[in-house]
């Protein structure tokens, strides 16, 4: 089962070389790799590029990262630092599309602060690659992921995640302004089992193509360790959370398509997280420990 | 650039990095009480540049820590002995320094991060001041080294200011750490930085300083009163890494040029403390 | 700060030897210790006795547990096999009060799959032990804690701590037939930041006395591996739940006292939960792995 | 009882266990393709009785996993060799197979479980007989070698059926796992589980099995056709443990008696698997 894992495979429309892409906050801006010494990688299927929000965010102070233990599990609190739509547009977007054409499909993680800041977000890019890219199996970016586990200021720092009339209105207006682009809603590692079906019911119901299981787990490191005071841990431990919400969810919503995500670390992992039910695998955490993974893969 | 033994070693440009699983050639030797000295033998190598560091990782641990290159020769075409200077910090490296056996695994990914005047290390004969804390006197000593070993040839004059918490510890360093040292140029202190009364900044060309947020800010004060040092102020700002090559942002320190990415863009930035 | 978190303290309103303490499904029924090799036990400051209900459970099937990775954490689907109430009468409860009194304070963890089997319990337990011991600091017993985590079978399944109005009933209804017995309130690692806050504050305005962060974090394991398919992850990762948890509440509730548990594994662990507002911490995996793990503390 | 050596080994009331962190005393030794014997210097000892296990705990594990007792002799007033028989199952064990080292500490906690039956093991003159598969050999081999060493002297007769997957596993087998089983008395299959034919099964007071839950049914099966046999049928019923002192609840089986724990009320039960 696993080697039959790798190789070309379909995912909404879509040819990839690999169903095994990089996670978002994993790969930087891909021009990292595009700069730097590790690309072409085999095996690699696409990228999700990191968080991208309407207005510029500097991110949260020092210490970011704290490793837990040896191996355990890596807490980060990056505080989705970008640039902004703007100079994302002029820095990596017209790059990507005009002079330095990606060698993997690209898809946009999108975050926000109130619904209508996701929605003003998606509609400009969306603006942008219509105008400049090919639509379609050739163009450089493949799709939208939602990241959703974001506090929302509207509702006194509650996720987007947490409220279902919340979460239903924002993939509703999604939805209306993403002219049938693939779209991935990404949901937190603490959702619960009942939880998460019911909002992938949600998802379903409004015309979103996929869920991609999970992101972070919410956790508080010892005192001092995080410049933050909370982050996410992501990495081995996060395994089971992905495989337990994907079980949760497989076969009982349709055509909604499953992305695992969550500590995996080769392809015995992704072949765990296959037999639950997910068709695609990203990897986090185990690209910052060895950038050649995907290269590596056999 | 040759060194003493005819040896290639720098490439002032050197963007290209790679990653090997390299071996301890063999237990860390005490430096001074807290300051290991490791010897990696690497099967590979790559130009690299003084200031320049890598990630290791070893055991375990999920992600690399970062080190400053103390020295890396090529050995022959495969290989290579990389040396660094490692302070028991917390608990990844005193795990570390007790434990590590000759032959044990380590993975080397480097050399990585820019030193934008690198090209001046040997250019600029004007007087340099190098300065330093503790065991980050490994992220300038190979530059030092350089300038030094030069001078017996041409005009690069170098001072060198290092801070350490005890005498002992200046005393248990390695010999060619204190040869360079001038008498008047150390300071001692556990508690508060130390900054040489009466020195004239105005002489020198370009600071590079290294060391904890307290001593580069004591520093970066000191130097912003001299308008000579605009520009050639420069400081190794610090963060803690996950990958060392731009893909994470865990590094991001705030600079004159806003936030940026201390593995990629630095780890040396001109300027003043943020 | 941490030498001084060892020795006798005190804790609504009794002497404990220690604020270190067995969690619940660690240390059996107890008589498991009496009989054995492994008391007395220095710095045990109690013990909570594993899960009861009203009526007899069988468990899970095997396996039930399952250790991921090296030391990563343990995977628990127990089942909460209990004997139930009638024979926890005779087999434990009348040993305790008439025959063999044990040498620390009893804690009595208590769950159901419906508000009234929560209450029958409770109500049957306060009148036997009322009947048979002393009550207040010498008596066996010195309070209940209430797993919450539990599915609720009149909400389909939903867990009794996922539905507010629920919780509130439920508590209430507690107070009421456990005639001023300190009650803790146990929740589960899933709960995130805000959650908790708004359930803490349930707790306090009930009358509860504390709340105890937290029960083990949902999980599945790769197929196979646990009987039940999902189970609860315990041990090293927890300690970042347990933190997280403690810190959104520290302060914010009034009294409400807060009971540490999550990858306690020896003083600096408690230390750490200490600092965020705990004042006691129970013990789970970690005595598992070293039952002696009290007596070697220092 | 004394071994031949004059030791004390065993008392068959044994109710006591401990934990000592044990060292091995040299590098696992192959007994067949799969099955490496461990033999560990523990720092104490407790009486102990054939059929008994403890629990091994290496490494970073949270938990030990259980293994029976193969030997457990006293070698000095705090001092004993134990010795296991390990079998590659899962990711623990081929781990600790390949990278255990002589020195290397493992944390040993036993005697642990009951054997309701042992002390007939000494006093019922009727014929036995003990049924194992693959490594679980161990289970059954101390009680084996103790009433072949009492034939010597009295009247223990004691038979031993032992199903291997192929016959290269039984060749590799230690030598003296091998002299104990008569030449018909050994099954090969690896695929399904044989029982000898004609097997005659009224001659025995007592059957002792340990296996996986197919072997144990299809002899539970069988046994259950003898009326000689009722109340002297014993299964070994094994599950994974995390304590094994009965705290947990982790290694709940299902029995005559209803579920019970396999490490504190087991792991030997009477009668039919359910
Ligand atoms: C470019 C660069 C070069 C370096 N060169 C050297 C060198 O040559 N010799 C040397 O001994 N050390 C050097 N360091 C520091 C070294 O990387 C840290 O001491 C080491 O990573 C600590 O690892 P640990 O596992 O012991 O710490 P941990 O126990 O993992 O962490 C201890 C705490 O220190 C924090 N921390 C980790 N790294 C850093 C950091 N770099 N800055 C601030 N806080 C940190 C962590 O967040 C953590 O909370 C360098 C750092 C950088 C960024
Ligand atoms: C009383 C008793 C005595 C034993 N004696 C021996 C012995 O002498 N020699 C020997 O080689 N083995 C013996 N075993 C079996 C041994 O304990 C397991 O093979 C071992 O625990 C597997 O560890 P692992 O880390 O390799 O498995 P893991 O990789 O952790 O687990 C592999 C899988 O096996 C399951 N598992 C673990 N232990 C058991 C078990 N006991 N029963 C069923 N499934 C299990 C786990 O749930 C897991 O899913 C005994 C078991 C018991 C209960
Ligand atoms: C340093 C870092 C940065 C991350 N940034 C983002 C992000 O910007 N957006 C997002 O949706 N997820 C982000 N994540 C979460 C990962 O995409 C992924 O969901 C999570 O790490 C679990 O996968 P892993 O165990 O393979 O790392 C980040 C994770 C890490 C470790
Ligand atoms: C084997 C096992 C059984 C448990 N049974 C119960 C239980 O019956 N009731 C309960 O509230 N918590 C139960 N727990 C949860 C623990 O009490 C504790 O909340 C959790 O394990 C986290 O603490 P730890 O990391 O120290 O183990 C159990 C945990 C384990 C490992
Ligand atoms: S360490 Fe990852 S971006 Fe700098
Ligand atoms: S292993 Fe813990 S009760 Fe048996």
């Amino acid at each position: 089962m696993n080697s039959s894992l790798l190789g070309p495979m379909k995912f909404l429309g879509r040819e990839y070389e690999s169903p095994i892409w990089a996670a978002s906050g994993c790969y930087g801006w891909y021009v990292e790799a595009q700069d730097g010494e590790f690309l072409p990688q085999k095996n690699l299927g696409a990228v999700v590029l990191k968080g991208l929000s309407f207005e510029a965010e500097r991110g949260a102070p020092q210490p970011r990262i704290w490793e837990m233990g040896e191996g355990l599990g890596l807490v980060n609190a990056i505080g989705l630092q970008n640039p902004g739509f703007d100079k994302f547009k002029t820095d990596y977007l017209n790059r990507f599309l005009k002079t330095q054409k990606p060698k993997h499909p690209l898809w946009l993680n999108i975050y926000g602060k109130k619904t209508e800041e996701y929605v003003k977000l998606i509609k400009s890019l969306v603006g942008e690659i219509e105008n400049l890219d090919v639509k379609g199996s050739q163009g450089v970016f493949a799709g939208f992921e939602i990241n959703i586990s974001c506090p929302n200021v509207e509702k006194g720092g509650l996720e987007f995640s947490q409220d279902l009339s919340v979460l239903n209105k924002l993939l509703t207006e999604i939805k209306l302004v993403s002219r049938n682009w693939p779209i991935l809603v990404k949901f937190s590692a603490a959702e619960s089992s009942s939880g998460i079906l019911e909002k992938a019911k949600i998802c379903a119901d409004s015309g979103i193509s996929g869920i991609t299981l999970c992101n972070t787990l919410p956790a508080r490191p010892p005192k001092g360790k995080i410049g933050r005071g909370s982050g996410g841990l992501s990495g081995p431990t996060l395994k089971l959370q992905s495989l337990r919400l994907i079980e949760s969810v497989a076969g009982k919503c349709g055509d909604l398509k499953i992305v695992a995500c969550g500590g995996i670390d080769g392809l015995e992992a992704a072949g765990q997280a296959q037999s639950a039910g997910a068709e695609i695998f990203q990897v986090g955490t185990q690209v910052l420990r060895d950038p050649w993974f995907f290269d590596r893969l056999k | 650039m040759a060194d003493v033994n005819g040896n290639e070693l720098l490439s002032f440009h050197a963007k290209s990095w790679s990653e090997w699983p390299g071996r301890l050639v063999k237990p860390p030797r005490r430096g001074s009480e807290i300051d290991f000295h490791f010897n990696i033998e690497v099967p590979g190598f790559r130009a690299w540049t003084p200031g320049q560091f890598v990630m290791l990782r070893w055991g375990q641990h999920l992600t690399g820590r970062p080190f400053a290159i103390f020295e890396w020769k090529q050995a022959g075409p495969n290989s290579s002995q990389l040396h660094l200077l490692i302070r028991n910090a917390g608990e990844g490296t005193a795990e570390f320094i007790k434990n590590a056996q000759a032959q044990d695994l380590v993975w080397v990914r480097g050399p990585l991060g820019q030193v934008p005047f690198a090209a001046d290390l040997t250019e600029d004969l004007r007087p340099w001041i190098f300065l330093s804390e503790g065991a980050r006197l490994a992220g300038v000593f190979a530059m030092i080294h350089l300038r030094r070993k030069l001078q017996l040839q041409q005009q690069l004059p170098t001072d060198f200011w290092w801070h350490t918490e005890t005498r002992k510890e200046f005393m248990d360093a390695e010999i060619h750490s204190r040869a360079y040292v001038k008498p008047d140029a150390i300071g001692f202190s556990e508690t508060q930085i130390l900054i040489p009364e009466n020195l004239d900044l105005t002489k020198y060309s370009k600071v590079i300083a290294v060391g904890s947020e307290d001593f580069q800010n004591s520093w970066a004060k000191l130097a912003n009163q001299y308008s000579n040092l605009d520009g050639n102020l420069w400081l190794r700002r610090d963060a803690p890494m996950a990958c060392g090559i731009g893909l994470c942002f865990s590094c991001t320190v705030e600079t004159a040029q806003g936030p940026q990415r201390s593995c990629l863009e630095g780890p040396w930035f001109e300027g003043s403390l943020k």
